[in-house]
């Protein structure tokens, strides 16, 4: 029997998504993703200072708090051509490089893990056969059978309280989960020492930004002075505290999110045959690794890789008209030139058009696929629909051989597969990508001690300079201006752009990571990542329990809320389903 | 046909309405500090003297017909109208109380210049009919006679003759193509026959070319008083007519305030025309002959002398160093007043008030100001070189009783002259 | 009321001593907690009395039009820690970005805790939602409308806590041209007490110490003319500032990276919003007291204040004018002359017509008046 | 872990006190009053210093000042609390850290000891009560014990 | 209700737009309405110039003859204080400094806070010690208009409640400064259509005045 799927809310992501796909019997045959939620952040950023552009923008998203707030100063200094001082490139990649590892830690433990984990069955481990567990994969220091029979007792406790709050109705039981018991109890004990290791980390933003989430930024270089003589700027005192958070950052990714991805991994290696979707993958690249703006110092190269073909990397641009475009067919909005068109962000359109592109009667069940179903729009890269973030990134680096961190990729690609016994085809898939993410978090993690060496060099050669003020008066700006401020933030490449006249914002577009993955279909009918990736050889155990359709969705690690839709393709017939 | 009417009068002062009237209007912050500068409001104490409320009415006609605001308010039906009460109410403060000597626009903060505005007002006053008696009937006389007393060339032939035979030389009249046509005022024919001889003796002495006019005689301006520049025109345009027809190349105004300004910076204005000649206060006259040291005198006077400025000479026209040269050349013990030159103390009389029996109380008030300065100072004798002022000098003193004898600066220097003989 | 399966909620006090925890450590909770609160160490008995009573009240936390900040700074939350708060003193029972559950699962969850704790759950709203006016599908979750699902929730609950500017006061969404037609939750929330928590995002310490309040008194902070706690907003940035004498001494540092940038001087004149943002940071400070905006040297944005968006631009000073005062100011300049103009044209005709209206004044006609 | 030595920076020549932004000088007034309340009326006080505006090198200028005095101690409960007394006896700092190590609040308490040190009332009733039943304990398996006896 | 923020923003906003183009066209239509009555022509021969010694005007009436200062040495003495003290709270606090480049595009530096706290308060002093005289002295009491006593109010208030903001005398701060910048506005809102306008005219009136007297060789 045929039937539609309906999750909402997808939880453990940010924001809200919905996606709408047609079951073949236990096979997921088209998906529809669909954001549900508009707040015309580009419509209000419309005739304001560029200048306060990235606050705006940055809250997009407060859980990747940092990315749209450097897209956005970089576009604005992109379009005024104004030159960034080496301590504020370096101090800005040292703030992107530990937002990633932040939110790959945090996504991995918090958002995706208990796809993978079930905290239910870690009752029944035995505490010093998950000591031993721990420490055959890990030198990580918390690994006694003491702290684990403790951390078992907490869980008992709260779960017998019989409030189980945010574990309540989760799929605790579900075959799908493999891991034993031993396993599943560590990962829950890192589940919390993830919860204090980030809270620590996101001091480096702090130091910087004066506060995470929403770290301050401001255009033309950093808020934050340097002076070693000044109790009130970064000081010998505040570098050290940096240096310290870097470590810490190392230390947890190799002593404990690495090996527990491994460990994790070796149980579900059949997830790297299903998920892969478009075969097609962008990065902008991004993060110099020595504070220039050289393209080939960065350290996530850019390139464009077509239907898996890691031999030809396609260059980007992202100010070319015919390159990048974003289309609505199947959007909520409308644009000028109806809804088949394509339009490079800086002819941009944004005008919310629910009613006009036959948007649902609220409260509804399902949206209407035929024409707009998603608050996204659908970009398009030459009009091929990509993926984007750390698979992609890692794609674009495997096949970048004169990159800075190539040799590095390859190693740990390489020995992730041959650990895993995985063919290289198992990177395009649901495994693959959360393998990706844990293993740029290593990369990102060895190269923010590179930034850090270079930015106290940079300090001791007497270059204190953080902040560019030649064009920060609108009144230097030429009248009219454009750029593109583009980064690779933890989910993919992301790029923001402004068009300025007379000193304000005439149009601002943001491409967002989860723009390219969770768009819905374009004119063509192609599919976004998500939908495509749903499509790739997914059988639902339990329509009732769709746990695969997370697994998959949340190993892009969603920057929105989502449902999920299945349709029944031959009587059209649409049964919600309660999923659980 | 006489047709003064309220409304003749606003028209008289719509005229006058021009770009200082509207920022001297626009500027007053109600401070009160022009009171302190005028003799009426310092010596009565009456607050209703404080200059520039003697312009209320004019200060209403400019906010309700020259600002957009003041007609917006007219349409609402708020702000007050000028009425021919209000008028009437007016009069004694713009002439009884007022001798325009502008000493208030020397000490307004914004600077407004409230004596310009006064001559202005007058204008409405005249025509809406509202000018005092004695203005309105020295002004007939001057217009009818010649002469704002009513004196007619044959007395003055009389002191003519009287002169010439006092100094055994001729007093040049009509004469064609002199240098200097030399005007009298009737009050210094009548009062300060002196006058007349000093300038023929002086004149003989340097060497200056001049005459007397049979046409015209009389440099005072009985229009500018009242403040109508109607009848200032007639009068200025006898001056011109007899300076014209003999050809001078100047025109001396006699010791007299306010016939200099009226020939020398309103006439042109009345007439609607500059001059082919020059005028000069004898003063200026006397001081360029010293220079040129066409004036060789002897001796000094030897007493405790002050002097006052006429404020038309002074304050209003710039002549201040000039007596002061004079002074020098012919007293030794010559002590200025505190206030002098442009900030002297009217004596009181200016502006038409000698002419206004009804302000003769207000006159002899105001007049306590200069009595004070005097006093100040304790000369004993003063000298000043205005008719108005020096008759209004004279019974002031004698009022109060202080002998102290006034003389004419003119005079003096004839006095002093070196006699031709001797030379 | 409560589902008979279920054994009856421990008090706090029990759960701490079966966690093992001495009364010196319960004492240490107390006057950490009072700190959280912003209440002087001496109330720290009273608290002690309180949690020994305490229950784990139930907390549905609904997310609208929000951007997951506000979760986020919860997440940095030093004291108590975001897993002591979900694990040993709230029981969290919906909350998009933490749960496990998902979709209808996720709905049932909140329906049953909804349920169960029928008059006494605490609801928290991160972000702006769409309002009545609105259209509905500009934010729907499971098909719901953010309004619809607010006003079910709420229905039920004890009382409401709206977290972030977002949800106190519209905040990004209502933003200048408000787009969506985003309304805070106390413009729909009338027959509940609504507490706003407002900052973009709040100081973590902010959003749990007002759960704590709650938690430990059942009772609702004192409140500020926003709804705000005043312990927490009582005092505006600027006068807990550490840079106010630098204000006062009028040494102003003039741009990110000058001498008095360096030195720590006031940022007033880069647009710090301090004087009018009525918040903690100055004093709580931001991941466990590592910095906060102004130490880092960035002005204060005002981010806590109703409409700090629309506010005047976040590197104009405070004192300076929202909106383009040029265009205004040449809009005036050229309607003053022409009007001026017109005005001066009346003025000048009435003066022409007098002059060419002028009567002669005549001695004859003086004559009569004698 | 690492510290200023650690940062290859040639610090220069820092003024022996953290800078001043003004905020810790009022405070020790405040000690003032309070160390006087303790002495004439024997009533303790406690200031939190969470609630303070301190700028940057405020707190270490305070500590400076306070100086460190004779006693130190430790409490193991939730995480570590750190006390002592600072060079003005009778004037205490407390420093509660959660099992992260991180802190979670810092007072000054001004008392002859501080209450985190002193035996809670409860837990005398529990050591009484455990001692009853361990003598009982005790006494249960001795061979003259009186429940043997009877 | 409106909240004291929405005020605020209001005062900011809107408001200070209205009161900023009222201001500027008022006080244009005023200057304009001036000149274009223009002045006659002179035909009198001048004794010296105009435009220097009208400019010498402008300048020498802020300080006033001896003869004044020893009649009113009050007036003087008080209303020069607070003049410039208005002038320098006005024009020298930084946070006004801002508005102004803001506004049109011209800064400069301003004073230390406390300077100008201490200027503020000595100017409030001087408007009421302006206040009480202008009710006792004969001549100001018997010159006053109502229009003297409101305009003596919209001139005090800015200054009254600059101070109750910066010494944060009424909560919440957003009211204050609201109230501050509405007594601002009222103040520029009204100033072109009262004596206000002296603030721009009397540089007129003086160089009027200074013409006049110039032309006939007389510097007042």
């Amino acid at each position: 029997m045929s039937e539609r799927v309906v999750v909402d809310p997808i939880t453990r992501i940010e924001g809200h998504l919905r996606i709408e796909a047609e079951m073949d019997g236990q096979n997921i045959a088209q998906a529809y993703s669909s954001g549900t939620m508009v707040r015309g952040l580009e419509i209000i950023l419309r005739g304001r200072d560029p200048r306060d552009a990235w606050a705006f923008a940055q809250r997009i998203c407060g859980v990747c708090t940092l990315v749209h707030g450097i897209a956005s100063v970089r576009a604005v200094e992109d379009a005024l051509q104004i030159e960034l001082p080496r301590n504020a490139q370096l101090i800005r990649n040292l703030m992107i490089g530990a937002q990633t590892i932040h939110d790959h830690v945090m996504h991995f433990y918090h958002l995706h893990a208990l796809d993978w984990v079930d905290v239910v069955s870690a009752l029944s481990a035995d505490p010093a056969a998950t000591s031993q567990l721990a420490q055959s994969i890990s030198s990580w220091p918390k690994s006694s059978p003491g702290y684990f029979a403790d951390m078992q007792k907490r869980i008992r406790t709260f779960v017998e309280s019989g409030q189980l709050g945010i574990f309540a109705n989760g799929y605790w039981g579900h075959p799908a989960y493999k891991l034993p018991p031993e396993a599943n109890l560590m990962a829950v004990a890192h589940y919390l020492e993830a919860l204090a290791w980030q809270r620590e980390v996101a001091r480096l933003h702090a130091i910087f930004g004066g506060k995470n989430p929403h770290p301050n930024f401001v255009v033309g270089g950093v808020p934050s002075p340097i002076d070693l003589n000044s109790d009130s700027a970064i000081n010998a005192k505040r570098l050290a505290q940096v240096q310290d958070l870097i470590r810490t950052m190392q230390t947890f990714v190799d002593q404990v999110y690495v090996p527990d991805t491994l460990a994790i991994a070796s149980f579900y290696t059949d997830w790297a045959e299903r998920g892969e979707g478009l075969g097609n993958f962008l990065s902008y690249g991004d993060m110099s690794i020595d504070g220039s703006t050289d393209l080939d110092s960065y350290l996530f190269p850019r390139g464009v890789i077509l239907n898996r073909d890691l031999s030809t990397l396609h260059d980007v641009d992202l100010h070319a008209d015919g390159e990048i475009q974003e289309y609505i067919a199947h959007s909520w909005y409308a644009y000028e030139g109806g809804p088949q068109v394509g339009l490079h962000p800086y002819k941009g359109e944004t005008r919310l058009a629910y009613d006009e592109r036959k948007g649902p009667a609220v409260p509804f069940k399902h949206v209407n696929v035929e024409d707009g179903y998603s608050w996204l729009k659908s970009p398009r890269w030459k009009n091929e629909s990509m993926e984007v973030g750390p698979l992609a990134r890692m794609l674009v680096l495997y096949a970048s051989p004169n990159a800075p961190a190539h040799a590095q990729a390859k190693e740990l690609v390489d020995s992730t597969l041959s650990t895993l016994g995985l063919p290289v085809q198992g990177l395009f898939s649901t495994l693959g990508r959360t393998a990706a993410r844990t293993l740029e978090s290593k990369i990102v993690a060895d190269a923010m001690q590179t930034w850090f060496d270079a930015l106290v060099a940079n300090i001791k050669s007497g270059d204190t300079r953080t902040f560019n003020e030649t064009l920060w008066e609108p009144s230097s700006w030429p009248k009219k201006a454009q750029g593109a401020g583009y980064m690779e933030a933890p989910r993919g490449g992301l790029g923001h752009w402004i068009v300025i006249e007379n000193g304000k914002i005439a149009n601002y577009q943001a491409v967002v990571p989860s723009t390219w993955n969770a768009g819905p279909r374009d004119p063509q009918g192609i599919p976004g990542a998500y939908e495509a990736a749903l499509q790739d050889n997914h059988q639902l155990h339990d329509p009732k329990q769709p746990i695969e359709i997370l697994r998959t969705i949340h190993s892009f690690d969603p920057c929105i809320a989502c449902a999920v839709h299945l349709q029944d393709p031959e009587t059209g017939e649409q049964i919600q389903v309660k999923v659980r | 046909m006489s047709g003064f009417s309220l409304e003749r009068g606003l028209q008289a002062l719509r005229e006058e309405m021009d770009a200082p009237v509207a920022s001297f209007f626009s500027s007053c912050v109600h401070c009160g500090l022009c009171a302190q500068a005028c003799p009426f409001f310092v010596e009565t104490g009456d607050p209703k003297y404080t200059p520039i409320h003697k312009l209320e009415p004019m200060r209403l006609l400019w906010e309700r017909e020259f600002t957009l605001w003041g007609r917006l308010k007219h349409l609402v039906g708020l702000g007050r109208k000028v009425t021919d009460d209000m008028l009437a109410q007016w009069e004694p403060l713009l002439y009884d109380s007022c001798s325009m000597c502008g000493r208030c626009s020397l000490v307004c903060p914004v600077g407004n210049d409230i004596a310009y505005m006064i001559r202005k007002a007058r204008e409405g006053m005249v025509a809406s009919g509202h000018a005092p008696e004695g203005l309105i009937a020295a002004s007939v006389r001057a217009v009818n006679t010649g002469s704002p007393m009513g004196l007619q060339w044959k007395t003055l032939e009389v002191q003519i003759k009287h002169v010439e035979t006092s100094s055994g030389l001729e007093v040049p009249i009509d004469r064609q193509g002199a240098d200097y046509l030399v005007l009298l005022s009737s009050m210094e024919i009548i009062n300060f026959p002196e006058y007349l001889e000093a300038i023929t003796r002086i004149f003989d002495h340097a060497g200056v070319s001049w005459t007397l006019s049979r046409q015209c005689f009389e440099a005072t301006n009985a229009g500018i008083q009242i403040g109508s520049k109607d009848i200032a025109a007639t009068l200025v345009q006898r001056v011109v007519d007899a300076a014209e027809a003999l050809g001078v190349k100047n025109v001396i105004s006699p010791e007299c305030g306010h016939a200099y300004t009226a020939i020398r910076w309103e006439g042109p204005n009345a007439i609607g025309r500059s001059y082919p000649f020059r005028v000069f206060h004898i003063i200026e006259v006397l001081d360029q002959l010293r220079a040129e040291g066409r004036l060789r005198t002897e001796g000094k006077e030897m007493d405790r002398l002050s002097m006052h400025d006429p404020c038309n000479l002074a304050r209003k026209s710039g002549v201040i160093d000039q007596q002061r040269h004079l002074m020098d050349l012919v007293a030794d013990n010559f002590v200025d007043l505190k206030e002098h030159g442009k900030f002297q103390w009217c004596c009181g009389a200016g502006g038409g008030v000698s002419s206004n029996e009804r302000a003769e109380a207000l006159k002899m008030a105001a007049f306590k100001r200069k009595k004070a300065q005097i006093e100040e100072v304790e000369p004993e004798r003063m000298v000043t070189m205005c008719a108005t002022c020096r008759t209004q000098l004279e019974e002031g003193l004698e009022e109060f009783n202080m002998d102290i004898p006034v003389v004419g600066l003119t005079e003096m220097i004839a006095d002093h002259l070196v006699e031709k003989e001797r030379a | 009321m409560a589902v008979p399966i279920r054994p009856q909620p421990r008090t706090l006090g029990d759960s701490l001593r079966q966690n093992g925890v001495s009364r010196r450590g319960f004492l240490k909770f107390c006057a950490a907690t009072a700190s959280m609160m912003a209440l002087p160490p001496s109330m720290a008995p009273a608290i002690a009395a309180a949690l020994e009573q305490a229950r784990r009240p139930s907390v549905i936390w609904l997310s609208f039009q929000e951007c997951t900040g506000c979760t986020e700074s919860l997440t940095r939350s030093f004291s108590p820690t975001v897993e002591n708060l979900i694990l040993d003193i709230i029981s969290l029972d919906y909350h998009h970005t933490l749960q496990a559950a998902a979709g209808d699962a996720a709905e049932h969850a909140r329906e049953q805790a909804m349920h169960e704790n029928a008059g006494n759950y605490l609801v928290v709203v991160d972000g702006s939602l769409p309002g009545p006016g609105s259209n509905p599908g500009f934010s729907t979750i499971a098909g719901v409308s953010n309004l619809q699902m607010l006003q079910e929730t709420v229905a039920g609950a004890a009382a409401v806590v709206a977290v972030g500017t977002c949800a106190a006061f519209g905040g990004l969404p209502k933003a200048a041209p408000n787009p969506s037609g985003a309304v805070a939750v106390s413009d729909i929330i009338k027959d509940k007490p609504v507490i706003n928590v407002s900052g973009c995002p709040p100081v973590p310490m902010v959003i749990t110490g007002v759960l704590a309040q709650y938690l430990t008194f059942g009772t609702l902070p004192e409140l500020d003319a926003y709804n705000r706690p005043m312990a927490f907003f009582g005092q505006s940035i600027h006068d807990r500032c550490y840079r106010r004498p630098f204000y006062d001494k009028g040494l102003f540092a003039e741009t990110f990276d000058d001498e008095g940038a360096r030195k720590g001087w006031c940022l007033y004149r880069l647009g710090c919003k301090g004087p009018m943002t009525y918040n903690a940071c100055a004093t709580m400070k931001w991941n466990g007291g590592t910095s906060w905006p102004v130490e880092s040297g960035h002005p204060c944005l005002g981010c806590s204040e109703p409409d700090f968006w629309d506010a005047g631009g976040f590197y104009n000073a405070m004192s300076v004018p929202v909106g383009d005062s040029g265009n205004v100011l040449l809009a005036a300049g050229a309607g003053g002359l022409a009007l001026g103009v017109g005005a001066s044209l009346l003025g000048r005709h009435k003066r022409a017509a007098a002059k060419a209206g002028h009567e002669t004044v005549t001695a004859d006609e003086l004559e009569q008046k004698l | 872990m690492s510290g200023l030595d650690n940062i290859p920076i040639q610090v220069e020549p820092a003024p022996a006190l953290a800078r001043d932004f003004g905020n810790a000088l009022p405070i020790l007034g405040e000690i003032r009053h309070a160390v006087a309340r303790l002495r004439h009326d024997g009533e303790p006080s406690c200031i939190d210093l969470g609630a303070m505006p301190f700028g940057p090198g405020d707190e270490a200028r305070l500590m400076t000042l306070l100086g460190r005095g004779e006693v130190s101690a430790t409490v193991t409960a939730l995480g570590p609390t750190h006390v002592w007394e600072t060079g003005y006896p009778g004037v205490w700092v407390v420093e509660y850290q959660n099992t992260e190590a991180q802190r979670v609040g810092l007072q000054i308490e001004i008392d002859e000891v501080p209450k985190i040190l002193r035996t809670q009332p409860a837990d005398l009733d529990d050591t009484l009560a455990a001692l009853e039943a361990r003598l009982r304990e005790a006494a249960g398996r001795h061979p003259d014990g009186a429940s043997d006896s009877q | 209700m409106m909240s004291s923020m929405d005020f605020l923003l209001f005062t900011k906003g809107p408001l200070f737009q209205v009161a900023i183009a009222i201001f500027v066209l008022g006080i244009l239509i005023r200057l304009v309405e001036i000149f274009a009555l223009g002045r006659s022509r002179n035909f009198a021969e001048p004794r010296g110039g105009q435009v220097i010694p009208g400019l010498k005007t402008v300048y020498k009436r802020f300080n006033p003859d001896p003869g004044t200062f020893r009649r009113a040495p009050f007036d003087v003495v008080v209303g020069t204080v607070w003049h410039i003290g208005f002038i320098v709270a006005l024009l020298l606090f930084i946070p006004h400094v801002e508005v102004i480049k803001a506004t049109v595009g011209l800064a400069w530096p301003g004073l230390p806070n406390p300077v100008v706290d201490a200027v503020t308060a000595i100017t409030l002093l001087g408007l009421i010690a302006a206040l009480i005289h202008r009710l006792t002295h004969p001549v100001k009491r018997f010159l006053s208009t109502p229009e003297d006593y409101v305009i003596w109010a919209v001139t005090f208030l800015p200054v009254l409640t600059g101070y109750i903001a910066y010494h944060r005398l009424v909560n919440p701060y957003p009211l204050a400064l609201g109230v501050h910048i509405l007594t601002a506005e009222i103040f520029l809102i009204v100033l072109p259509f009262t004596k206000l306008t002296h603030i721009f005219t009397a540089v007129v009136a003086r160089w009027f005045n200074g013409a006049n007297f110039g032309r006939k060789g007389v510097q007042s």
